[in-house]
This record gives C-alpha cells, structure tokens and sequence, in this order.
C-alpha cells in the first residue's frame, strides 16, 4: 500500500525531509493543489509562484495544518497531519501574515508557549525564551503588549517563536517581506546557518539564490523543479516577460 | 479538536464583551441583560455540547473573580444572589437552544435557530431563573414569575437576533456553524 | 474589560498569582460585607493608591479602564437620587468601582500563563482522577486572549471605515464584525495546532 | 495663530500636498513620532526607514486617522483629522496589512462601498465597481468570498478599492511586498502613470527609485529629507554598513 509507504510510525533518519505521493487538495470546490508529487532530501528548500499559486496551501500541508485529499505527505517520515505529537519536533511554520500567528498578549508568552508545549518545564522554557530574545537584541521586549509592536516587529517575533522550538524542518512563508535590510541582511546569515531544513517560500528570487533546491508551482501545479541556478532564471525570465507586458489586466489570479 | 477549543474561547469571549452594553437594573436585582443573546447564540451556533461549555468556560471565569458579568461584576458572591438562577440555567438554556438547533432541520435555518433560542433562552431559562428568585428573595413561584415577565420582550427580540445572525453565519462560513455540520 | 497587560512592569508582576487572586477574592467579600460610606471611601482610596504606586503611566491606564463604568456610576447616582437614597447609591458605585478596579489591578499585573497555573492547581483533583485539565487550562488563557484581541481588531475594522467613509460605523459593521471574530479564531486554531495544540503527548509535564 | 496657518478651512489648491508643522505622537507614552516638519508639494514621495521607525504611524496622520498631540498637519490644505467629509477625497491610505483593511465579506461589496460612501448613486458605484474590476483582469473575482483570497490578492483588492476613489493623494503602505514579480512590474508602471499624489512607503529603495522626494525616518524622527537620488544612496549605504555587521542583535526596534 502506498500510503504505508509514504508515512512510516517512526521518525526515519533516513526518510526524506519531504516526500508528497501524489498530493491534492481541494477547497471549497476549486482545485488549489492538483497531483503534487515531489522528494526532497535537500537542507535548502525554495518555493516561488505567482500570487494564488497555491504556495501558503503547500506549506500548510507541509506543516500538518491540512491534510490532502489524495495522496500522501511526510516529513523526515512523519505523517505530520495525523502523528500531531511528533510533527511538534519535526516542523515548524512561520505564517505569511504575522498576526495570523501570534496567539498571546505579550511577547514572552508567544514564546514560551510553544517551549512548554514540547514539554519544557517552566524554568527551562522561561531560560530559553530569555535566551532567545537576548539572542536577537530584543530583550527589552519581554513584556511588551504584541499589539504594540510594527508590522515588521511582530514577523521577527514569530521568527524567533519559531526558532526557539527548534524543529526539524522549518516552513517559511515569505519571513522577509516586512523587514528592513539590516534585519533582513542579518537574519538570511542566521538562516543560512540554521541546522534544521529550511522550506523558504518567496517572490523575490534574490533570497533563494545559493538554494540546493527551487520547486515553482503553476496553478496548483509542479511547474519545475531543480536546483535553483536552473529553475530560479527560468522562472525570473518568464515573470519579467509576463511583468513587461503593458496589459495590467494580466495579473495573477 | 483545536478549531472547537478556538471557538468554544471565542463564544465565551463573546458573552463577556456582550456585557458592555449596558445593563438595565430592576429593582429586584436580576437585571436586563444583552449576555443572554449570547448564551443563545452559542447553542444555535455551536450546537448544544460546545455551546454549553463555551458558557461554562464564562462561567468559571466569572466565579474566578473576573469582572465579566455587565456592570462589571463577578465572584462568587453571585452565585447566591438574586440572578442565581439564571446564570445556573445559562448553560441548559445554550444546550437547548443547541439541540434544537442540531436536529430540527426541516425549516429554514434562520427560522429553526429562533426558535431553538427562544425555548432555551426563554423557556428554559426561566424556568431555572424564576425558581433562583423565589428561593433568594423569599417569594412564591408564582409571584416570582410575574416579576419577570418584564424581561420578556427584550428576550423575544433577542431570539429573532440570534436567530438572523445564525443564518447570516451560515451563509458567509458555514464551516463555523458546527451546530449543523 | 479584561485587558490583561500593563504598560510597565511593576513589583507586583513577580508576586505569586493564587496569592493575588486569594486576596481579591477576600477582599471583594469584605467589600460587599460592608455597609459604612466612610470605610468605602477609604477602601476606594486605598484601590486608588495601588494604582498610583507603579508611577503615572500605570495609573493613567488603569482609570482609562475604570473609566468605561462611568455609565453605570451615572445610572446609579441617577437612580438614587430619585429614590432619595443617596447614600446607599454612593455605597453601590463606589463598591462596583473598588472591586472592578481590584480585579483589574489582579489581571494587569498577571501574565496569563500565571493566571492558568492558578487553575491548573486548582484542578489538580480531576488529573487525580485521570482527566487532563490541558484543554481547560488552553481555553481559559484563549478566552481571556480574545477579549482585548477583539477590541484591537474592531479598532483596526472602524479605522478602516472611516478611511472610507464620513460617518462613523453603523449596524451594518455587526456581520464583518462577526466573521472578522470567527475567522481570528480559525487563524487561532491554526497557530495552536501548529505549535502542539491539544496533541496528546504535546505538553504533558 | 500657527494652527490657522497650516490647516486653512477650504481646500486650496495651491496648498501644498503635505504640510507638517512640528507633529508629535505618542501612544501609550511612547514618543513615537517627535516634532515633525515638513512641506512637499512633490507628486511622488517616499518613505523609507527601519522597522518601528514611526512610518505606518506617519501613514495614519496623513490618512488623518489619528491626530497629532502637538503640532498640525494638512493635506492639500485639508485638516484631514478633523474635516473627514473632505478628507475622503483628499486621502486614501492602503494599510501594510490586507487584513485591516478589508471590511465586507466579498471582493465587489469591498469596493463598491467606498464609492458609496463618496456619495454615488447605486448604479454609478456598481459600474464603476466593475470597471475597476476589469481594469485589472479581476471580473472574475467580482461576487468572490474575500476569505478565499490569498495574501498578495488580498492586497491588490485593497489597492482596486483605494484606486477607484481616485483620492487626490494616495498613502501606500508597502504595497508591493506580497506581490508577485509581473503585478509588481505592472503595477508600478499603473501608479507611475496614475494622476494622484502618492506617499509610498517601502522598504525597498528601488521601489522608489525615479521619485522627486524621499523622507527617511529614524525612531519617529527626520533624519533626512530630499530628493530620491541622495537619501536612497545614503539610506542604502548606512542600511548595508549595519546588515554587513555580523551581530545578529543589531535589529532595529
Ligand atoms: N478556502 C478556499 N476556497 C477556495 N479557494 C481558496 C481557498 N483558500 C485559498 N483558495 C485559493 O487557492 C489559491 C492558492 O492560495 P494560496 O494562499 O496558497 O496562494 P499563494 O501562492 O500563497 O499566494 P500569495 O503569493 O499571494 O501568498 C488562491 O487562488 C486562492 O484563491
Ligand atoms: N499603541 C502603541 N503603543 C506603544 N508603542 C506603539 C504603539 N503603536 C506603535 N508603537 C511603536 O511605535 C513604533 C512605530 O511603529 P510603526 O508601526 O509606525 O513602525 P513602522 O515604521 O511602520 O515599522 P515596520 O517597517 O515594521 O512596518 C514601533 O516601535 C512600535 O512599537
Ligand atoms: O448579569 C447577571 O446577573 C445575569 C443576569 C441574568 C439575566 C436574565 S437572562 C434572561 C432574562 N433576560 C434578561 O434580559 N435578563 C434576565
Ligand atoms: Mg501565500
Ligand atoms: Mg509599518
């Protein structure tokens, strides 16, 4: 059986990072992702598309958020849609729009949130917020009301609730957008360096660029897949060719 | 599970802002009140089970010592006053109003849901409230259920309310109607 | 009206949580025990002083918190005049004002997490017997989360209409309103499960 | 009187397009814009600055949306804070977040309900609903469910809502950041082309690249003022200095 397969009990360390079987996911009638089948073992995963592309609804499966309709998804072997307790320690996603992510009132709180949800005792989970925050400059945070914090601020908060539970595998839907250059400068060296498996979906092919692996949906489709060098100057010559174009009607969607 | 937990904290976060509309004191202590259309709308919306915790979940947070009862009162101090009843019957009357909800599906939802919160949050309601008054104030069951008949009209135009907002919610997310998934 | 942070951080942020919440719960009795305008006066002082004790920023954001019971101060002070008993009125408001504004002191100085150790304490007895408490405990802090989160998006959502219009908000603000509620708490569901949620395995310490 | 000076009653159309005079801010005690000044008659001017730098801020002063505790401001002579009936056709402001823009539960209804609000009759306000529609290619999306939209169509909804007032200004709150490449080319060259004044803040200095004027805020304060040429450059240079660091801490905030 196929799906046996595709997701086995255990946590493979030799399972790929992700491995989707013929994936597709239907929503409200309107096909958003048809067939997908990809396996990846790289450590540096792109994902690039047009607006409605379907890229979000790729990393919610990836994340366990959804699960497909047809075929079967794992990550590093775990059936992260149904295995709920060990997705936990296998992925992690950083939402697109900050406020869809944030849960409490105060910066700390997000944080530690998701510690003592691993299991963290209180005093662990409060060292390592505290750690986290020192980390990156932002100490004096710690109490401060979310809803204070720019647009800018809240993505690097969740970025760091993210890191801090230090998953396998790491879901980044656009982390850069909002952000000023040092910050964005800064935090692509810290990611390039980051041990876990990153799945970084963008719309600037600049982010992508030293990436072992770039995936393009079309549509819901697997429009190329490969190393970036390849599949990153395809994509840039046919956005541009489409952008050139003097008709605004030819938009995305 | 997460999506009924999300949900089950929004009504009771519902019922709580209800409550900064103003309340209309009555001399006899149980006042006129929006909160009950949120105890009807959590069961027509979230169907009996998950209706009655969401007012639970209120509940508890109002024993707790939390201001969230309109006015701004809480504690436990309520729980032997004059309103006693009521707030006991919250939960049965979301329950009610939930499980008419769930099953009766031959009308219009909007209709279906009005009605379901009109025997709950009616009916139901008052029938724990009037006993409450009776034993706190000291009265007859009788005279007790005269008193409250001032509370009626407020309360059949809240069920029609509660009755148009479910059906509105079902038009716009009929996802988050879980009293008729 | 519970709006559980605080502009700064005081003293009493460190102190332990079911002691403060004891202590509110003695005190709104003693409060509703008494009778005496005089001890009433001096208890509201007393509630004024605490706020005033973490500095100017503290008090301002508290009375902007108390402020909202002004309608029912006025109704009440209304009601009692009429009825002649100005006294017993003085009674009630400052009664309603002490003990909204202890309540509010308790929260403002209380992270949420402390608060839902308190409870979890509380239930130690049905883990006893083999219940886990974790989805009481994850609904209380989310509850206590939408209050002040639902406020902040009916700021954003009357911003957004007046950018597009003259006049204020009317009734026909109810229905984005209640999809914009239920579609935070989808986006809520979401981010829990993300990060364990209700998983068993998830959380159990 | 000072005040009197800055925000004549009348609209004039010789006033100039943005007129700050010592504009101060602070929510909740924190200085988050201090003493602005500054005059532009300019018909594209941009922001620039580091997150939490006060620029979302600024954009709802200019959309009069929240009025300065010290100082006045006026837009085109209009005390946008105060004369909201004139403000309407004076400013429009597209918010850095979709989500807190958007209002009503479908695409048309969205846009339909601006032009209402200016006073047009039914009929008028639905062909032009349309109209706006087809411009973009989007008819389509006419009767569509906002919640399906993802994040960059969301945006462009926003921007087709704020367009079709035809406001004499125009308050962009980074609103390329989600979009795709083509949409963002063509959308450029559409605002480019557009007749409104446009305040366009981004964190991008090629987005403003051809502008006349560029402001750069720095924790709620002027730090320089000019044309696009000389505060990009200098903008971008002291911008990579600080990312060149290696020190994760140094994020703005
Ligand atoms: N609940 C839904 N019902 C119907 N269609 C949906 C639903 N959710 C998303 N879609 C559609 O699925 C498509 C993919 O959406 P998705 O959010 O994954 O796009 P995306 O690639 O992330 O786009 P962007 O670059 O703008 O973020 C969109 O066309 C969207 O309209
Ligand atoms: N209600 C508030 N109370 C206190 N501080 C606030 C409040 N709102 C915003 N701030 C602070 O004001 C500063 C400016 O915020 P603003 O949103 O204007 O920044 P921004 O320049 O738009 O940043 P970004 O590039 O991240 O969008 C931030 O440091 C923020 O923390
Ligand atoms: O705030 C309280 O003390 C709870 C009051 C309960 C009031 C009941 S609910 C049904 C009836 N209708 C009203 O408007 N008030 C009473
Ligand atoms: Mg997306
Ligand atoms: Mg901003």
């Amino acid at each position: 059986m196929i799906l046996k397969e595709a997701t086995p009990r255990m946590t493979d360390s030799t399972a790929p990072a992700l491995d989707l079987v013929g994936v597709s996911l239907r929503l409200d009638g309107r096909m958003v992702l048809d067939t997908l089948t990809l396996r990846a073992q790289e450590r540096r995963i792109g994902i690039v598309g047009r607006n409605g592309a379907g890229k979000s609804t790729l990393a919610r499966l990836i994340a366990g958020l959804e699960e497909p309709q047809e075929g079967a998804l794992s990550v590093f072997g775990v059936n992260v849609a149904r295995d709920r307790a060990k997705a936990l320690r296998t992925v992690g996603i950083l939402f697109q729009n900050p406020d869809h992510q944030i849960i409490f009132p105060t910066v700390d709180e997000e944080i530690n949130f998701g510690l003592r949800q691993m299991g963290l005792s209180k005093d662990e989970a409060a060292t390592r917020t505290t750690a986290m925050l020192e980390q990156f400059g932002k100490s004096h945070w710690a109490g401060a009301p979310v809803a204070t914090l720019s647009q800018g601020q809240k993505q690097l908060l969740c970025l760091m609730a993210v890191l801090a539970m230090a998953p396998r595998l790491i879901v980044l839907d656009e982390p850069l957008s909002g952000l000023d250059i040092p910050t964005r400068l800064q935090l692509t060296r810290y990611l390039d360096a980051a041990p876990a498996t990153l799945v970084h979906i963008s719309h600037d092919p600049v982010a992508l660029a030293g990436y072992e692996r770039v995936i393009w949906l079309s549509d819901g489709r697997l429009r190329e897949d490969g190393p970036a060098t390849k599949v990153l100057s395809a994509f840039t010559r046919e956005m541009e060719q489409l952008g050139g174009r003097d008709d605004i009607s030819d938009l995305a969607g | 599970m997460e999506r009924s937990l999300a949900l089950i904290a929004l009504f009771a976060a519902l019922i709580a802002a209800l409550g900064l509309i103003p309340k209309f004191a009555l001399a006899f202590g149980v006042p006129i009140t929006a909160q009950s259309l949120g105890v009807m709308l959590c069961g027509t919306i979230l169907g009996a089970r998950r209706g009655a915790l969401a007012v639970l979940l209120f509940l508890l947070l109002v024993a707790m010592g939390l201001p969230l009862l309109a006015g701004g009162r809480g504690g436990l101090g309520l729980f032997v006053s004059p309103t006693a009843g009521f707030l006991i019957g919250f939960p049965l009357a979301a329950f009610a109003a939930g499980w008419i909800t769930e099953r009766w599906r031959s009308v219009p939802l909007g209709i279906a849901s009005g009605v379901a919160a009109a025997v709950g949050g009616i009916l139901v309601l008052y029938a724990f409230g009037v006993t409450g008054m009776a034993i706190v104030l000291d009265k007859s069951w009788g005279e007790a259920a005269l008193l409250i008949t001032a509370f009626l009209p407020g309360d059949a135009i809240k069920a029609v309310l509660a009755g148009l907002i479910t059906a509105a919610l079902a038009r716009a997310r009929p996802r988050a109607v879980l009293s008729r998934l | 009206m519970i709006s559980l942070t605080s502009p700064v951080e005081t003293r009493a942020h460190g102190w332990p949580a079911g002691a403060k919440l004891a202590t509110l719960c003695a005190a709104t009795m003693v409060l509703f025990a008494m009778q005496s305008l005089t001890l009433h006066l001096v208890a509201f002082g007393a509630c004024l002083a605490l706020y005033a004790a973490p500095g100017w920023v503290f008090l301002r954001a508290g009375l902007r918190r108390l402020w909202i019971l002004w309608p029912f101060v006025g109704l009440i002070a209304v009601w009692h005049l009429i009825t002649g008993a100005p006294q017993d009125g003085a009674i009630i408001a400052l009664r309603m004002l002490s003990a909204v504004g202890l309540a509010n002191l308790v929260t403002m100085t209380t992270r949420l997490s402390d608060m839902i150790a308190v409870i979890r304490w509380l239930a130690t007895p049905l883990r006893r017997v083999g219940l886990s408490t974790r989805a009481l405990e994850l609904a209380i802090a989310l509850m206590i989360r939408f209050t002040p989160v639902l406020v902040e998006k009916g700021t954003h959502l009357s911003r957004a209409w007046r950018t597009r219009s003259p006049k204020g908000v009317n009734w026909r603000i109810v229905m984005p309103f209640t999809l914009l509620a239920i579609d935070d708490a989808e986006h809520v569901a979401d981010a829990l499960k993300a990060r364990g949620g209700l998983a068993p395995g998830a959380a159990e310490r």
